[in-house]
């Protein structure tokens, strides 16, 4: 069982060499291991991130048939780099009448929910931070850190802009939750399993093991959870809470230099971490769409590109519909969450739980096609 | 020694904030540091080795305590700015003043003094046996929901459902 | 080092904090903060006690159920705020006084 | 020849499923499905004559026949045992049945196709006719009562469906409500007969009805005070009278001609009378065991003779024809009433050939010119030449004239008939049979040939009809039918000699074919008869079994049984006699609708024309006097007795008593119990109410406080 | 499956409180909230069917709860074969009854939340394995029926539904005596409820000591358990509610009435009157027997000269439940399968009547078939609505029992159980299938042939919804018409049980 990276890589010859020098069971070994795999993980995570900057200019650019960023670097690919460097210089300015505790809290907040998060992405079999039995849950719950810090920046600023972006911005992630979390749960259902790997191993072998193409309420929860977590990230068209034409830039108004740029940064690995979650979950995880049968290290790496591909694809889909969607209304907002999403997922999830009664829990493939 | 790490620093988060909570006059503030008491808590319960119980805690209390202060932010107005800055309705401010932090302290001693005398016969009890490696509670807990704690559970169900029900009908603004 | 004391000193000092917040405030949200501390206080215990004392999961059971209740109650709690700011357009508890007499 | 499922479910399936396509889909099929109808009953045809050639081709056996049975469902359960089976049984007769049914509806089917084809409800029609017909052919291979009981019902359904074709007209629901009911009321005591019968040989298969009779199970069997076997033959020939609108049933089938001419045909021809006849053949020996033969015969030789009268009178075209069918069948149940039993059943056979084509050929008139009243035409010879052909042939074959077949299959019946009430030394009583029937022979001869006369013959009397009418031309599913058909009413095709004789051989070696293959069931052979399942395939080898040879075999069971010189006899005094009484009844109506030298009989009886002309007011008494005086009026006084009176005061009546104690109980308590007793204990909870409601201050805060101090120091005192 | 009789019991009860909750003038949300939960009750009907062991005799799938412990009254639910096929058609008959109201406009809320109670209560009767708890059901049972008619009836309603209710308690009051003799006499033991350890001809020594008099217990209380069902299913001389609750009742719960209620009678003596008094049952069956021969032709010539369509097909309910009396009657394999049989065809077809009658009601707004000055009440409804028409013909003709449809196997099944036992009143019982199809086709024939009438020609024929709800039981007509095994093998070890054992008296 490799539940942590640590016991995943305790496996090979290298590690004996480790705990010869650290001793064994040492503390700190597992520590270093961590903090280690920890720093990789948020650094390639921020990079990411910073990449999406650059990846939605150049989409954009491309829907829109210009050039886009194409000065920094070989097709402009280190923008993201001077953009970063640009926020750092700027001056870290805050408005007289703002809640100061707050207003240091709230990027904070937003940066500690995603990057939480990131401890139980299951990017491979092995380089897993932790494959908590909890796994779906956890992220669930922690990810909604971000809830609280965008309205705290809204709040803490003190600005009528600030104040409506943080109000939407809470009041969206916390309704958009509700379906993102039920299509979740019907995973948790087809999977019997709250843990990632295991959610993930269920679906090696053939790409008809995949839990989208288990069923077709599993199809139908997989759009569901799509929608809701662009909506949960504020992506467009659901981007209410930064709504550039009604509420200037919305909770992060009054935000500038890094601070901004921890929202921003925020927001992107967000999106990421959404991606991945939802290819995890529905798109087979990080195994190939047939059955491989290799153990050794270099494995991981191909487990790795794996599912980042699989989350980049799905990152590409969310900045395309950016530019492809019109922005929702309030109101609209709302009733699409209450209205059309949560209901289908409890439909999806009862059809679910009655799919795996009736049919044993076999997938739909496995009914057509036997085993 | 890990887990020890762990239990000092969610205790102190959880204590620390708890305090904070109580004395500060900012209703926002409270509600931040009652987010980092409750995920204090949620780390004691990790140390418990109660894993389901811990992101519950997490799950529940972040989006509600976001709730809380939406509420604050939206219910402080009204008669409040009057009544605080002027005092004309001879109350007491809503975050309370000597008055009333001077009964609570009261009773908070009162009550403290009592809980001590309960717990000073608890010197015996045990230390945590095994702080080897948790196992998983979810299978667990999932079992003994659904068997033995399963009416509690559809009671709870039709509780939460009634309060969301409730809850909306009560919130509804009446037209006369 | 860590035993039930530990667990239950905290706990009570949550109780007793959350009491006082409950008694010394006003503004009813910040009454619904004190009930979820005193709540929580009280979870924190039964879990405490399942893994010292009684070993098994029940104890878990009835966090979770507290919690429930917690969400219910604020759940409740809050609307039944909304509706008394509605009426009397502030959220101290000395207004609510109807039920006098 | 091997036989499994397969290629004997074809036969009744082939229609029901065409039913069945037609009536959900049939109006989204191109010409509203007609040939999906046609052709079920083409491959039902084609799966009948395979049967049929099977059965009379090569050598005949006596034994051969196919029997299988599946199990319908099982009550068996704990002690008891019940179960209900059903079966396919086809022998020579239902082969040669068979062969007819699905032969005369095909032809019937396609002359539809031209007849309906300006019908609004032309789909419609082809949906009841296919069922029609496939529940006659399930009929037909049924091997129990109860299976053939459920098929005669629903003919009567589809005869009450088609009757009630043109459901615009008020006469046309009169006539299907009639024809329902009448036949119903045969069908209730051959549902009684069926009971009878299961409760003594535990199930109605035909095969276990005559092995009991064979072992003398009905004997000694009494029920109600009569014979178990009398009883149920009874019954079951009363199924017969209402089906085949034998005495005193037979009022619904003139009736019947409300609906469209082609069902008519199928009605008179094919189906629904030939069931009745058929069913009073197969159950034949019971018929015998339950000594009913005489009855059976005198009701058939009413029949035939009385509704032969009444044709002399009818003005309609369709009419005549009813009545001329009824009267065949009459000679068919006398047939089987004094025995001559494969002459009554050539009869249905030849009947059916005959009368098919005669009701086409009216249909085609009826198509052509637009009116049935038959003088109001004439002269349509040169109009309709293939018409006039078919139907010449036709009414000579009825007519009993030597070479058609009507002369071969009455004229056995006759000569039967003949022997049966004047030779075979029983009471001289029963003479009245032949007589009758020869009475009735003349009487057909001479009505059929009026019915020629008027119509085809002389002036046209409407100039207007006559010129509107079209020239005939050769069609495939106008004329063609008929014209088939014409083929068939010759003679030979049944007998095998020319001249129904022994003399004129056409066939060989199998002449009387007929007659071979078709005679009474002999019970003691069916005793301990095995049967296979559903599922088996029959290869018995036809040539292994006995080998059917010519015998003069007739039912007959009454004295003198085996008396072939004196049958034969008979037979040649009947032949000679009905001859002369054939061409004497067309010499005397050609004296009197062609030439008009003698006047016709309405002016010389006109009190007998009237009451021929109300059918004996037979009618007249069930509908005006049974239903409307007695039924309805006793009915109106039973439902008014009911509510008016039973309900009224016996039930209404016990709660107005009632009612009185109630008042008295409520005025106890609405005084002294409400008033006194219940108010009295509010006042005083008022009053300690008003002490309570000081001590709520309404402050949640100070409740808190007390709360937590009250425990507190329940706390401390526990402790101290 | 273990609590699924529970399930199926308190389903409806679940969709009573949804429709409840839902706020008034939400009629579409009520109406789909009804219809979904009759559609999962059948559904779950229909699981009973698939998880019900067709070679046990006795009941199974029980459930026993405690319920009122001091008096050993148990909450004990079972089902065997005479109780499943009724089961079906409760879960079936709501099912379309729901789709048939939609158009009820008055108090919607508390029409369907009232039908909805009303299919727990049946579920309940047939369920019940202890005889409290039936009684309970079968009281309760009258509350929704009284409301149902009362307030959604037509002109004459509170008369009718007072009616209705008064006289089958009346009659059930005198079977509650006979439930507390039961009761004492078993001995208030741990089982002095249950009705399954009652059965089996335990009372037939014993005697009852009444007015100085020793009366048999067994004869006795047969007597006073036989009114209770009697006036329930009902037979001739406790008939006359019928045509009145019929004739007022609205639409669908004419057809609940028809279809479920009254079989509840003949189910009473079945469960109860037959196995628990064999001895009586055995001596008096020939009483049974005639009162039953006596409601068919009654009942078929009463309805012969009504001129309301719906009181003829009230009416011709008696006669049908007379032919079903005189099944059971017979007290052999034949009989009682029929009986049973034609308890659940009478269903099917009675509530296929009554739902068309029901469809030209709402265009119509009259039921006469000629009308009180005698002019003809409707005439060529077949050239105006022809579908109507095709399906009335479908029913009309398996009520009247014609082969094909289900009718028939049930009638001929009774015909050949009594004939052995009493021949003559079969023969009298055939003179009712000839008045059965006499007064139906009657009845078609002045209402559906003819010239178009001026009123008629306004009629529309029937929309989609009503072939929907009109199909299911077409398919059940004709297939059980011409498969009946499903239906038979459901009750054949069952009502062998019950033949086995009558057989010994």
């Amino acid at each position: 069982m490799n539940q942590t990276v640590v016991s995943f890589l305790s496996q090979y010859e290298f590690f004996d060499h480790l705990t010869n020098i650290f001793g064994a069971n040492s503390l700190l070994l597992t520590i270093l291991i961590f903090v280690t795999f920890s720093v990789v993980f948020v650094a390639v995570a921020a990079t990411i991130g910073g990449l999406g900057t650059y990846a939605e200019r150049k989409i954009s650019a491309d829907i829109q048939m210009r050039m886009g960023p194409n000065r920094v670097g070989p097709y402009g690919l280190l923008q993201f780099l001077a953009d970063g460097v640009k926020m750092m210089m700027k001056e870290d300015i805050m408005p007289r009448t703002a809640d100061k505790f707050l207003f240091y809290l709230a990027p904070l907040m937003c940066l500690l929910g995603v990057f939480a998060t990131l401890a139980v992405l299951p990017v491979s079999s092995g380089f897993t931070l932790t494959d908590l039995n909890v796994g779906v849950f956890y992220l669930i719950a922690i990810s909604s850190l971000v809830g609280v810090g965008v309205f705290l920046g809204g709040y803490a600023s003190n600005s009528k802009w600030s104040m409506l972006g943080g109000m939407r911005g809470a009041s969206q992630i916390i309704s958009y939750e509700i379906p993102v979390t039920l299509s979740v749960l019907a995973i948790t259902l087809l999977s019997g399993s709250m843990s990632f790997g295991k959610i993930t191993d269920l679906q090696a072998g053939f790409i008809t093991n995949w839990f989208i193409f288990h069923n077709p309420f599993a199809f139908l929860a997989f759009i569901v959870y799509f929608v809701g977590a662009m909506a949960e990230t504020n992506r467009a068209p659901f981007d209410l809470p930064e709504a550039e034409s009604e509420l200037v830039s919305g909770y992060h108004t009054e935000y500038t230099g890094m601070r901004f740029g921890f929202f921003a940064l925020a927001e992107y690995i967000e999106v990421f971490v959404v991606s991945a979650v939802a290819a995890a979950l529905f798109l087979g995880g990080y195994n190939l769409p047939f059955h491989i049968s290799i153990d050794f290290l270099p494995i991981q790496f191909v487990q790795l590109s794996i599912l980042v591909g699989k989350a980049l694809m799905l990152y590409y889909v969310v900045i395309w519909a950016r530019w492809t969607f019109p922005r929702l209304r309030v109101d609209h907002l709302m009733s699409v969450c209450w209205k059309y999403l949560t209901p289908i997922a409890i439909f999806n999830l009862v059809g679910c739980a009655v799919w795996m009664v009736a049919f044993k829990g076999q997938s739909l493939a496995q009914l057509i096609f036997g085993h | 020694m890990f887990l020890n790490t762990l239990f000092v620093m969610s205790a102190l988060l959880t204590v620390v904030c708890a305090v904070l909570v109580l004395t500060t006059k900012n209703i926002m503030h409270s509600c931040v540091f009652l987010l980092g008491s409750l995920i204090g808590i949620a780390g004691l319960y990790a140390t418990l080795g109660a894993d389901f119980v811990a992101v519950t805690q997490v799950m529940v209390y972040v989006g509600g305590v976001v709730i809380l202060m939406l509420f604050a932010v939206m219910l402080t107005g009204g008669k409040d700015f009057i009544s605080k800055a002027q005092n004309l309705m001879g109350l007491a401010p809503t975050m309370g003043n000597t008055w009333t932090y001077a009964v609570a302290g009261l009773v908070g001693l009162v009550f403290l003094l009592t809980n001590i005398q309960l717990l000073s016969r608890l010197g015996t009890m045990s230390k945590l046996k095994n702080d080897g490696a948790f196992e998983s509670t979810v299978n667990k807990i999932g079992h003994l929901l659904v068997k033995d704690h399963v009416l509690s559970f559809e009671i709870s169900s039709v509780l939460l459902l009634g309060a969301l029900v409730g809850a909306a009908i009560i919130a509804r603004p009446r037209k006369q | 080092m860590i035993s039930l004391a530990s667990y239950l000193v905290i706990s009570m000092i949550l109780f007793v904090v959350g009491l006082m917040v409950m008694i010394a405030r006003k503004n009813i949200v910040a009454i619904l903060l004190g009930i979820e501390l005193v709540l929580n206080a009280a979870a924190l215990n039964f879990v405490a006690y399942s893994k010292f004392v009684t070993n098994n999961l029940d104890g878990h059971i009835f966090a979770l159920f507290i919690i429930v209740v917690a969400a219910a109650e604020a759940a409740v709690g809050l609307a039944i705020v909304i509706r008394f700011f509605q009426l009397k357009e502030t959220i101290h508890i000395d207004e609510a006084t109807q039920l006098r007499n | 020849m091997e036989y499994s499922i397969g290629n004997i479910a074809p036969i009744f399936l082939c229609p029901f499923f065409a039913f069945v396509i037609n009536a959900f889909f049939g109006k989204k099929l191109p010409r509203q499905g007609d040939w999906l109808a046609v052709l079920a009953i083409f491959i039902s045809f084609i799966f009948s004559l395979r049967i049929f050639l099977d059965f009379a081709g090569s050598t005949f056996a006596t034994d051969y026949y196919i029997h299988k049975v599946f199990n319908w469902f099982d009550l068996s359960a704990g002690g008891q045992t019940f179960k209900v089976d059903m079966g396919i049984y086809i022998d020579n007769m239902g082969a040669i049945m068979l062969l007819m049914v699905t032969g005369v509806a095909t032809l019937i089917h396609l002359f539809s196709t031209w007849y309906m084809h300006d019908d609004p409800r032309y789909g419609r029609f082809f949906v009841y006719v296919s069922l029609f017909t496939s529940a006659m052919l399930g009929l037909v291979l049924s091997d129990n009562l109860l299976s053939v009981f459920i098929f005669w019902e629903l003919m009567g359904f589809c005869s009450y469906s088609l009757i009630g074709f043109y459901y615009e007209k008020e006469k046309a629901g009169d006539a299907s409500l009639k024809a329902f009911m009448t036949t119903r009321v045969g069908d209730v005591f051959f549902l009684l007969g069926i009971v009878a019968i299961w409760q003594l040989v535990g199930s109605v298969n035909f095969v276990d009805i005559y092995a009991a009779i064979a072992e003398g199970k009905f004997v000694g069997q009494q029920v109600l005070g009569i014979s178990l076997a009398t009883f149920a033959g009874f019954c079951v020939f009363m199924g017969t009278i209402g089906k085949s609108a034998q005495f005193p049933l037979q009022v619904w089938l003139p009736d019947a001609m409300m609906g469209p001419t082609p069902c008519s045909a199928l009605i008179h021809a094919a189906t629904m009378v030939a069931a009745g006849v058929y069913l009073s053949l197969r159950t034949y020996p019971l018929m015998v065991a339950g000594e009913l033969t005489q009855f059976i015969a005198l009701i058939g030789a009413i029949t035939a003779f009385g509704a032969a009268t009444i044709a002399l009178v009818q003005t309609d075209l369709k009419a005549v024809l009813a009545f001329s069918t009824i009267s065949q069948l009459g000679y068919m149940v006398m047939g089987v009433g004094v025995g001559s039993y494969n002459a009554a059943f050539m009869h249905l056979i030849t009947h059916a050939v005959f009368k098919a084509c005669l009701f086409l050929s009216a249909g085609s008139i009826i198509h052509s010119v637009h009116e049935q009243e038959m003088p109001k035409l004439g002269g349509l010879r040169k109009k309709l030449p293939y018409t006039f052909i078919a139907m010449m042939c036709c009414t000579l074959a009825i007519a009993g004239v030597p070479f058609f077949a009507g002369f071969v299959s009455k004229d056995r019946i006759l000569g039967d008939a003949l022997f049966w009430g004047v030779f075979a030394g029983q009471s001289k009583i029963w003479a009245i049979v032949p007589i009758l029937g020869f009475a009735g022979a003349f009487l057909t001869a001479f009505y059929m040939f009026r019915m020629m006369f008027l119509t085809f013959f002389g002036k046209p009397r409407d100039h207007h009809i006559y010129d509107h009418c079209h020239e005939e031309h050769i069609s495939f599913n106008s004329n063609v039918p008929l014209l088939i058909l014409t083929v068939f009413t010759l003679g030979f095709w049944y007998c095998g000699t020319l001249t129904g004789q022994s003399f004129g051989k056409v066939f060989g070696s199998k002449t009387e074919w007929f007659k071979i293959l078709v005679e009474a069931p002999r019970v003691e052979r069916f005793v301990g008869r095995t049967r296979e399942p559903f599922s088996a395939v029959d290869t018995r080898v036809k040539a292994e079994l006995p080998k059917a040879v010519y015998e003069h075999q007739t039912g007959y069971v009454g004295p003198a049984a085996g008396d072939e010189h004196g049958i034969h006899k008979a037979h040649l005094i009947g032949a000679i006699a009905s001859i002369f009484i054939a061409f004497g009844g067309i010499f005397l109506a050609f004296l009197m609708y062609i030439k008009g030298s003698v006047k016709p009989l309405a002016d010389t009886f006109s009190g007998w024309t009237t009451a021929l002309k109300n059918r004996y007011y037979f009618d007249d008494f069930y509908v005006g006097v049974v239903i409307q005086k007695g039924m309805i009026p006793f009915n109106r006084f039973l439902a008014w007795f009911d509510m008016g009176v039973y309900d009224r005061f016996a039930i209404d009546g016990w709660a107005k008593v009632n009612r009185v104690a109630f008042r008295a109980s409520r005025w106890f308590d609405d005084v002294v119990v409400d008033a006194i007793g219940v108010d009295g204990t509010g006042v005083a909870v008022n009053l300690f109410n008003l002490v309570l409601r000081i001590v709520q201050s309404g402050k949640i805060q100070f409740y808190f406080v007390v709360l937590i101090l009250t425990l507190a120091s329940y706390i401390w005192t526990i402790n101290l | 499956m273990n609590g699924l009789l529970s399930m199926i019991l308190w389903a409806p009860i679940l969709g009573m409180l949804a429709v409840l909750v839902i706020p008034k003038g939400n009629d579409n949300a009520t109406r789909w909230t009804a219809l979904v939960s009759t559609a999962i009750t059948f559904a779950l009907t229909l699981v009973l069917y698939a998880n019900f062991d067709q070679s046990i005799p006795g009941v199974q799938l029980t459930e026993t709860l405690p319920w009122i412990s001091q008096f050993h009254i148990f909450y004990k639910l079972g089902i065997d074969g005479i109780s499943l096929p009724m089961t079906l058609l409760n879960g079936l008959l709501f099912f379309l009854c729901i789709m048939s109201s939609w158009t009820v406009e008055k108090n919607l809320k508390g029409y369907f939340a009232l039908l909805l109670m009303l299919q727990s209560t049946v579920f309940g009767v047939f369920f019940s394995l202890d005889f409290f708890l039936f009684y309970v059901y079968w009281e309760v049972m009258l509350i929704p029926m009284f409301f149902l008619i009362g307030v959604w009836g037509g002109e004459n309603r509170e008369y009718a539904a007072v009616k209705f209710f008064l006289y089958t308690f009346f009659g059930s009051i005198v079977m509650l005596v006979g439930i507390i003799a039961l009761y004492y006499a078993t001995g208030k033991g741990v089982d002095s409820f249950d009705i399954i350890a009652m059965h089996g001809g335990k009372f037939t020594d014993m005697t009852v000591h009444i007015f100085g008099t020793d009366f048999s217990f067994e004869r006795l209380f047969f007597w006073t358990m036989f009114l209770g069902f009697a006036i329930k299913v009902p037979v001739f001389p406790f008939h006359t509610w019928l045509p009145h609750a019929h004739v007022q009742a609205p639409t669908a719960v004419s057809v609940i009435l028809a279809g479920v209620l009254l079989k509840m009678g003949t189910y009473g003596f079945l469960r109860f009157s037959f196995p628990i008094f064999p001895a009586a049952s055995v001596e008096y069956s020939t009483i049974i027997g005639v009162l039953g021969l006596i409601s068919v032709i009654y009942g078929a010539l009463c309805a012969m000269a009504q001129d309301d369509i719906k009181k003829l097909i009230a009416y011709s309910s008696v006669s049908h439940m007379g032919f079903v009396m005189m099944g059971m009657a017979a007290m052999n394999t034949q009989g009682m399968n029929g009986a049973v049989l034609q308890m659940f065809n009478h269903g099917t077809s009675t509530a296929m009547m009554f739902l068309l009658i029901g469809v030209l009601y709402e265009r119509s707004h009259h039921r006469w078939i000629v009308r009180p000055d005698g002019t003809k009440g409707f005439g060529g409804l077949y050239t105006q609505m022809p579908k109507y028409s095709i399906i009335f013909i479908i029913g009309m003709f398996a009520s009247m029992g014609l082969p094909g449809l289900s009718g028939f196997i049930s009638e001929a099944l009774i015909f050949l159980g009594i004939y052995p036992k009493f021949t003559t009143m079969t023969v009298l019982a055939l003179i009712g299938l000839l008045l059965g199809a006499a007064y139906l086709l009657w009845a078609f024939k002045r209402m559906f042939f003819g010239e178009v009438n001026d009123e008629v020609k306004e009629y529309d024929d029937m929309n989609l919804r009503e072939v929907a709800y009109m199909v299911p039981l077409c398919i059940c007509v004709v297939v059980f018409g011409i498969f009946p095994s499903p239906i038979l093998n459901i009750m054949k070890a069952s009502v062998g049980q019950l033949v086995d054992l009558l057989s010994k008296y």
